[in-house]
């Protein structure tokens, strides 16, 4: 072997044998210990970072699950229940059991329903022209239909109809991130708890005012007659503000209600079809 | 994954260059000249090759806090016997490559392939990843090189198609700056439709 | 096999180990290649007089001398001789006033001063201008063209060299370069 | 009544200015330019100049409707202005293939890359001429000498500008005064008889669209004042410190591009600043790169470069250079 | 004069990335905030300095001395690892706020090709040590130049909207190669 | 000519009714008084449905500091206490009157006589103002003896007025000054009296020749009363720019008038302080200019407040056929209104109706960075940066640009080339950074 492979090796051997011993020490002085089940977590979330959760991405929420002594209060609506046993199972800890919900639109306005009063020239947004006026209708509460909530959605779980003008939430795409609901300047989405089927029941307007004005304004608005209120037996339906409401965890879906409704703003859908005694009439309803 | 996946994952789906968007410099400095571009690729896969396949047999014998110091050894070890290799054999192309030679000890993906595949997985998988990216490196190298050297100078390795000057630009800084830009952007686009 | 413990003593171990294979690996790399990079440096050189000098028998790297420009500081002139005769000198030089850089060049000469080949050696002018001097187009003008009546510049100077279109400085420079070439040689005298 | 109510937020009414008319206010103050233009270099200007205006055009009409989808907005007029300008910056004997491939770059490179109209950080019109200087040295540097309505095209005479002249013979070691003697007088220049790009010749011309865009408001004075003066104030000290090796302001300023430059490129809205304050660093830098480019650097002339190197800052100085706000507090006030 | 010269010569005229393509990987990763530009360019300054300090006195006298200038590449990148960490733990122990700002870049240098490229430069170009310092500092501040001009352009186009596609390193790049486009202006002001 | 130093634009004036006399508009047969018609706290109603009320007898009570008292405007029956939508675009709460006869409440002096004579001290001339519902007219109706208490610690030495009337078409102020120049002066002086300053000013946009004149001569009569052409040009009649241009204070940003030791009162405002003070008339009636372009009899009108507008159009000769916009307010400021029944308050100073070819936005394009908007905008901000932030949601740094100082004048968007709607998107970001700005105090 010649002189320069002995000078190569020795040379190296002792740069690495310097760097080794300053490493070691590096390592042993300055330990920054991230916990590696913050990782695996974040593994298994979804990876939208849609904020959903409540927390800035999927990582924050993936770190707060590994410091959170119990996940009461912790959920990702995107990955759901699979996603929270997943961590539940890395972590140790037992997922609590959220109900499953799915964003429901309050208002079921359409222009048949509702006539234009006016005609809005302003810029496409739904904040904007809530801080203006009532909308286009007499309606103060009804959707303004300028798709706030669908450009919100990062799902593609909604998208315009453009003949009634009310954005349509796709169940099956919605993953209940509340994104929507955030964005709604006129609080008429809700999330709302899944039930079988897909079934709901819900009183589709958000009008506070009282019966005659409502009336005016659209012919499907609430008009808190009480008659809903006075059939239903289990105590499901409350009525404030001039507007009823339709608590979906006492609803047995008995369907009286919807008949019984004088301007038909109770929705129930994914029925299979009554018995022939009533007319279904909600069908105008879009979905 | 079957072996045959992880030889092709390195051209389309998880292509240095294109998509995973490592080892830029290399990238851009060398592919003004379609061979240019293939000889630099191919001096990467060998090291990738060879780096993959050293530190997947030692990667059990490596304590977890000299990892990347014994990775890096083991890399700029391969690159060297690259460096001398082509000085000895291929002069040509050693001086048009110039410094990028050693610097493929710093290219992310020699290092990356090494941290995120070679020390996890059997020799023949990392033998296979290392093929595979080299060669998607490769690939990507020749086609930016051949589409300079096409527009810049009118010829493909070395031949001439069209007569005349060819558009300076594509073979300056610039050139090599857009036709990546914009072929990372045609991927884009197709990876979304 | 269990993973090695990041201890000390492995830690510096495998570190020291790993480097010592693969600083005996380069050390035994460098052993082969070091006959062949200096060999590959040579041919480059040689190649370079081969194109510029008639056929030779002779070892013009070895027989190769030095001689003072004038300016300061010198030229390498390597004698290509066939069967001991002198056939021709490939005179190493260069130019500083190129456009960008400096340019260095290896003139062929015959022994009677009249210019056989030129090869560019080194340029670094605008890609598509100044770099055409590296075409057959612009430097076959000097072939079998004797500085002597020759007139080495360009035709802008009062010269009879045709420059690059729109790289007069670059045509400047190399007529600098093999001037000097000429003139070293010839007032170096021939050995 | 019969109709609804138009409701929206104010101000209910709209000043006249739109962006079409601003961009064809840029063209009618090139008019001047122009017609000098083919007054001096003849056929070639005019086969040139429609080129470039068809393709840039053409261009952006193909990328906005198989590309972007989106609707087409050639009518803005930007694209237009684009053209003429590219046009007004190259020899006007340049063949018809580099200008296509000069208004490709502007417009599907430097324009609409970014998205289009209003969103492009560089002057496409500059990045297109640069890329034909750069890819086409020889084509780009070769000037036809002004001949009076003249019907030749690519075989047209050709001479130096000014400021090769100059360049060439500073690197030959000639003096200044000897020098002069090759070059136009002052009175030459101003009326444009002399070499150059199609729009750079005449000064007159372009002092003319500068008082009409002016005073049509299209721009301010800021810019074209601050490129100028920078430059007058640089020049001046380099020619007073040697006026042998350094050409007196009065030709700097004459010679090249830098009236066509300081007044319709710097002032790109798009690609320049918005504030005053940020207006008059930006010329002053764009002055002063050009001198440097010009005195030192290879290339005998150097607004384009200089322009295009602060617009890279401009998005830097929108950022941190803001207007003094009414009622900003005042410290200890 | 001959620094001056140096500096103008590494800041604009081959400005490391947009002429040299090194050190491209950090420019396209952290220019989308001026301030992040900002820490990155300290940072990269201060490696640069250091680094190319070591690693000249190491190549001068031990890899020369010893004869082994093959083994550059080697030594170069495992000692500038260790510097590179070092320099964060020191950081880290001497000064808080600094470590906020320039620390968390560090780890991204180890593997920016402009470190251990101009290491090598300064060792092929033949500068001495004050030199090579000179050069190594006028090279990270064309670097930070380049990107915060790209960071200040990026943060205006967050603003508006660009095609999708083009979106992140594609219009990076295409900045980057308009910015290179308009550096070429400087040509000549230095050989 | 005064005028304030930076930005402004000058709109087309279409001062149509500039020489039209100021009528008094019939009492219509019913009026529906909104509860709200100033800054601040909501009146309480102390009416209640079947009452009948008199001309001038208060119908809703003061509340709260920032408030103050609402009248009838007519005398009659209250019909029903319900909601209506005003000029705010939204319902509100209001007094709905059946009108029978025009009984004034006994108190009024409702004679011609000018009483140059101010009895009341500097105190009760501002209860005068609570009790008689004065707030001010000149578009904020901020009420008015809120402003005249100046509070300790704080100074005023000069009493400016604001006759700039810089909005186009409006000539309210104008007609005022011209025809009840006297009174307006008078009132002046009781202002000048509360506030205990011996200094005022005048400001009036030089486009009124005649009313400048007008008031220069009256003036003499006068303390401490001058009159100050201001230069035409758009916001002039900005508080903060007015004070700029006539005594070249500076109010800092987010400050009032105050913090500069001036106060700033409308041309309108002034003259309803000399009926309340003098004539002891609440604020029931106040005149507002009807105009537009296709209108047969544009005109100034005296209003009873409550009037629905339907009314005022009538009167000018009823709703043209090519109609496409109704404002209340000027053209740059005002609020387009959704339906023809919204009634007149307190800080209507003028109905438009546009005609359906001005009434439609053109479509907007992407900003061109021309920074027209930053040369117009008199605060000196830059309004397309602040569009983008809001439009981006990116609050936090539209904070940091001094959103809020923006006083919505609208002259950015008028002049904008590209047609961008960046008053809509800058309030959207003003309300948000509002809002941010109130949750952060809530939280600490
Ligand atoms: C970007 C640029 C690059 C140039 N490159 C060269 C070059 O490489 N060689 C050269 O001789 N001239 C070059 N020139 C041209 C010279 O500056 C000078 O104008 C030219 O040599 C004049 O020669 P001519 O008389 O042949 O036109 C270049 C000019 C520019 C603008
Ligand atoms: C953009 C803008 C323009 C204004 N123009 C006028 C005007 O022309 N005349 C006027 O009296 N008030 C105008 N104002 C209202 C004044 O700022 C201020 O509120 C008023 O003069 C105060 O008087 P007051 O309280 O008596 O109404 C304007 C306000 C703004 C924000
Ligand atoms: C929230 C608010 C509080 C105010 N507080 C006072 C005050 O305490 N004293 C005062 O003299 N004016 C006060 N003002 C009145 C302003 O100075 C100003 O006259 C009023 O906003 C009308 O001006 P404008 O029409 O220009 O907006 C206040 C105004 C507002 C909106
Ligand atoms: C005053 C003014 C100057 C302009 N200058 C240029 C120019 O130099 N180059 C160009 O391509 N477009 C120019 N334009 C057109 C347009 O603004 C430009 O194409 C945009 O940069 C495209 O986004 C100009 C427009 C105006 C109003
Ligand atoms: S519809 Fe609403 S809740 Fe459902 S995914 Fe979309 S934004 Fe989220
Ligand atoms: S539901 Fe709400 S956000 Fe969606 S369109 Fe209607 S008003 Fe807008
Ligand atoms: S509306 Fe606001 S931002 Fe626009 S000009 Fe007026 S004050 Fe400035
Ligand atoms: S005026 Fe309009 S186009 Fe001009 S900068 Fe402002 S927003 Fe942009
Ligand atoms: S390849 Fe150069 S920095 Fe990554």
């Amino acid at each position: 072997m010649s002189s320069t492979v002995l000078i190569t090796i020795i040379s190296l051997s002792l740069l690495a044998l310097i760097s080794a011993v300053i490493l070691y020490f590096i390592a042993q002085k300055f330990k920054i210990f991230e916990d590696p089940r913050i990782d695996e977590v974040q593994a298994v979330l979804p990876a939208a970072n849609c904020g959903g959760c409540g927390f800035a991405g999927c990582r924050n929420f993936a770190e707060a699950l590994v410091k959170a002594e119990t996940f009461e209060g912790l959920n990702c609506p995107v990955g759901g229940a699979v996603t929270m046993e997943q961590a539940a199972k890395i972590l140790g800890k037992a997922a609590p059991v959220v109900e499953q919900t799915v964003a429901v639109l309050l208002c079921n306005g359409t222009p048949e329903f509702r006539p234009r009063t006016s005609k809005y020239d302003g810029v496409p947004d739904c904040r904007i022209a809530h801080n203006l006026y009532i909308g286009e209708t007499d309606c103060s509460y009804g959707c303004l239909s300028l798709a706030d909530c669908v450009r919100a959605c990062a799902f593609d779980a909604m998208y315009m109809n453009s003949e009634t003008g009310l954005p349509v939430i796709i169940d099956d795409k919605c993953v209940s991130c509340g994104a929507c609901v955030k964005a709604c300047p006129r609080h008429i989405i809700e999330l709302r708890k899944k039930a079988k089927k897909d079934r709901k029941i819900y009183v589709a307007c958000s009008n506070c005012d009282k019966g005659g004005p409502a009336r005016r304004a659209c012919k499907v608005a609430c008009i808190a007659c009480n008659k809903c209120y006075n059939v239903c037996e289990f105590n499901a339906i409350t009525i404030e503000n001039n507007l009823a409401y339709i608590d979906a965890f006492k609803c047995t879906f008995c369907r009286k209600c919807v008949t019984e409704c004088p301007t038909n703003c109770i929705i129930e859908l994914n029925f299979p079809p009554r018995k022939p005694k009533v007319e279904a009439q909600a069908e105008t309803v879009a979905t | 994954m079957n072996q045959l996946q992880n030889l092709t994952k390195g051209f389309f789906k998880e292509n240095p260059i294109l998509v995973l968007v490592l080892g830029t410099c290399p990238t851009l400095a060398t592919s003004s000249s379609a061979l240019n571009g293939m000889g630099m690729g191919i001096a990467t896969t060998f090291v990738l090759i060879g780096s993959n396949v050293v530190i997947s047999l030692l990667s059990n014998v490596i304590p977890d806090k000299v990892r990347i110091p014994a990775f890096i050894v083991v890399i700029a070890s391969f690159v060297t016997v690259v460096d001398l290799v082509m000085q000895a054999f291929v002069p040509a192309l050693y001086e048009a490559l110039g410094i990028f030679i050693p610097l493929i000890v710093v290219n992310c993906i020699v290092l990356g392939r090494a941290e995120a595949y070679a020390s996890k997985n059997s020799v023949f998988s990392s033998f296979i990843d290392g093929l595979g990216m080299g060669l998607g490196f490769t690939m990507a190298l020749g086609i930016l090189g051949a589409f300079r050297e096409l527009v810049g100078s009118g010829s493909i390795l070395g031949h001439k198609f069209i007569s005349g000057d060819g558009v300076l630009v594509f073979i300056l800084a610039p050139g090599a700056f857009w036709a990546l830009g914009y072929l990372i952007a045609l991927i884009n686009r197709i990876k979304r439709s | 096999m269990a993973k090695t413990e990041s201890t000390f003593k492995n830690m510096v171990l495998s570190l020291t180990l790993i480097s010592l294979g693969a600083s005996a690996c380069l050390g035994f790399v460098y052993e082969l290649t070091k006959e062949p990079i200096a060999l590959s440096v040579l041919n480059k050189k040689l190649d370079a007089i081969r194109q510029v000098v008639p056929e030779f028998t002779n070892n013009p790297n070895e027989e190769m001398y030095r001689l003072p420009t004038g300016e300061g500081d010198s030229l390498d002139i390597y004698p290509a001789k066939k069967d001991g005769q002198i056939v021709g000198y490939a005179v190493s030089t260069y130019s500083k006033t190129a456009f960008s850089g400096n340019i260095s060049l290896m003139a062929g000469f015959k022994p009677d001063g009249t210019i056989l080949n030129i090869k560019v050696l080194e340029q670094k002018e605008t890609p598509g201008l100044g770099t055409k001097m590296t075409e057959h187009g612009f430097k076959d003008q000097f072939n079998n063209k004797n500085p002597a009546q020759f007139h080495l510049k360009v035709k802008k100077d009062g010269g009879q060299v045709d420059a690059i279109t729109a790289a007069t400085i670059s045509s400047r420079a190399f007529c600098d370069a093999v001037q000097r070439a000429y003139n070293t040689l010839q007032k170096g005298g021939q050995k | 009544m019969s109709n609804l109510l138009n409701v929206s937020l104010s101000p209910h009414t709209h000043g006249k200015e739109t962006t079409r008319k601003l961009m064809f206010g840029v063209v009618i103050a090139l008019l001047p330019a122009l017609f000098t233009s083919i007054y001096y270099f003849g056929i070639g200007a005019i086969i040139v100049t429609a080129t470039s205006i068809i393709s840039c055009v053409l261009f952006e009409y193909l990328i906005q409707r198989f590309i972007f989808k989106k609707p087409i907005s050639i009518t803005d007029g930007s694209a237009l202005v684009t053209g003429l300008l590219l046009a007004f910056n190259v020899p006007s004997n340049i063949p018809v293939f580099i200008i296509v491939i000069g208004s490709f770059i502007s417009i599907a490179v430097a324009k609409m890359t970014f998205g289009g109209l209003g969103n492009n950080p560089f002057n496409p019109a500059l990045v297109g001429r640069v890329f034909m200087l750069i890819s086409f040295p020889r084509q780009m540097t070769t000037w036809p000498i002004p001949a009076g309505l003249s019907t030749k095209y690519i075989d047209a005479v050709t001479g130096a500008t000014p400021l090769a002249i100059i360049k060439e013979g500073l690197k030959n070691g000639e003096s200044i005064s000897q020098l002069m003697t090759q070059i136009p007088t002052p009175v030459q220049m101003f009326l444009g008889k002399m070499g150059g790009s199609l729009g750079e010749v005449a000064a007159i011309a372009l002092l003319i669209g500068f008082v009409y865009l002016l005073v049509k408001k299209i721009i301010t004075w800021h810019i074209p004042v601050s490129v100028i003066g920078s430059m007058a104030i640089f020049t001046t000290i380099l020619w007073l410190i040697n006026p042998e090796k350094n050409a007196d302001p009065m030709f700097h300023i004459l010679a090249g591009g830098v009236l066509l430059g300081a007044i319709f490129m710097a002032t790109d809205y798009v690609t320049s600043p918005m504030n005053p304050k940020a207006m008059i660093i930006y010329g002053c830098g764009i002055g002063i790169l050009t001198v440097i480019i010009r005195v030192w650097g290879a290339y005998p002339e150097g607004v384009s470069f200089a322009i295009l190197l602060m617009n890279a800052f401009v998005p830097l100085m929108n950022a941190y250079i803001k207007p003094k706000r009414f009622g900003e507090e005042v410290k200890n006030g | 004069m001959e620094y001056i010269l140096i500096i103008i010569s590494a800041v604009f005229i081959n400005n490391v990335v947009l002429a040299q393509f090194l050190g491209i990987c950090p420019f396209l990763g952290v220019s989308n905030k001026v301030n992040t530009a900002l820490g990155m360019a300290g940072a990269v300054t201060f490696v640069i300095v250091l680094a190319t300090m070591v690693t000249y006195l190491i190549q001068v006298y031990v890899l020369n001395k010893l004869g082994i200038a093959f083994m550059q590449t080697i030594t170069f990148i495992l000692v500038i690892a260790a510097l590179v960490q070092m320099v964060e733990i020191i950081l880290k122990k001497i000064s808080q706020p600094l470590y906020q700002a320039l620390g968390i870049f560090l780890p991204l240098i180890t593997t920016n090709c402009a470190v251990l490229g101009v290491a090598i430069l300064v060792i092929k170009k033949n500068y001495n040590l004050l030199e090579g310092v000179v050069y190594g500092a006028s090279i990270a501040v064309g670097f930070g130049l380049a990107l915060i001009i790209l960071a200040g352009i990026r943060e205006q186009l967050e603003l508006v909207n660009i095609p999708k596609g083009m979106k992140g390193v594609p219009i990076s790049l295409v900045i980057a190669g308009i910015l290179a486009l308009a550096f070429m202006g400087f040509t000549g002001i230095v050989k | 000519m005064k005028t304030f130093p930076i930005g402004g634009v000058h709109p087309p004036e279409n001062k149509l009714t500039a020489g039209c006399v100021i009528q008094q508009l019939p009492v219509p047969q019913s009026v529906a008084i909104p509860i709200l018609q100033h800054i601040g706290t909501p009146a309480t109603v102390i009416v209640n449905k079947g009452d009948t009320v008199k001309t001038g007898q208060v119908i809703a009570a003061s509340k709260g500091i920032v408030s103050t008292n609402i009248h009838s405007s007519v005398s009659g029956k209250v019909n029903k206490i319900d909601t209506i939508i005003d000029t705010t675009g939204y319902k509100q709460t209001a007094v709905f009157i059946d009108v029978q006869g025009d009984e004034w409440v006994d108190t009024i002096d409702r004679s011609d006589e000018i009483l140059t004579d101010i009895k009341l001290s500097s105190e009760e001339i501002i209860k005068r103002c609570l009790e008689s519902g004065i707030v001010g007219l000149g578009g904020a109706t901020f009420p008015s003896h809120v402003k005249l208490t100046v509070p300790s610690g704080k100074k005023c030495d000069v009493l400016i007025i604001n006759g700039a009337e810089c909005e186009p078409y409006l000539t309210s102020d104008h007609r005022i000054m011209l025809e009840r120049g006297e009174q307006f002066l008078i009132g002046v002086t009781i202002l000048m009296k509360a506030l205990k300053v011996t200094r005022s000013m005048i400001g009036i946009e030089s486009n009124k020749t005649d009313a400048i004149e007008h008031l220069t001569n009256l003036a003499t009569a006068f303390q401490g009363i001058t009159v100050h052409p201001l230069k035409v040009k758009y916001p002039q009649g900005a508080e903060k720019q007015l004070i700029k241009a006539l005594i070249n204070r500076e109010v800092p940003s987010g400050r009032l008038p105050l913090d500069v030791n001036t106060v700033v009162h409308n041309v309108g405002t002034a003259f309803a302080v000399y009926e309340a003070v003098q004539k002891n008339k609440p604020l029931f009636e106040r005149v507002v200019t009807i105009t537009g372009k296709s209108l047969s009899k544009p005109g100034n009108y005296f209003v009873r407040i409550g009037t629905p507008v339907s009314k005022l159009i009538e009167a000018a000769g009823g709703l043209p056929e090519d109609t496409g916009k109704i404002v209340s307010g000027g053209p740059m400021m005002g609020k387009s209104l959704n339906n023809t029944e919204v009634p007149i308050v307190k800080g209507t100073s003028g109905i438009i109706l546009f005609p359906e070819s001005e009434s439609e936005r053109m479509q907007s394009e992407s900003c061109i960075r021309c920074a027209k908007c930053i040369s117009a905008c008199a605060l000196n901000l830059e309004p397309y940066l602040l569009m983008t932030l809001s439009e981006k949601g990116l609050f936090e740094r539209a904070e940091k640009e001094r959103i809020t100082d923006c006083m919505e004048c609208g002259s950015c968007s008028y002049i904008c080339p590209a047609q961008r709607p960046l008053l809509d998107y800058i309030r959207l970001g003003k309300s948000t950074v509002i809002k941010m700005a109130r949750e952060r105090v809530v939280k600490k």
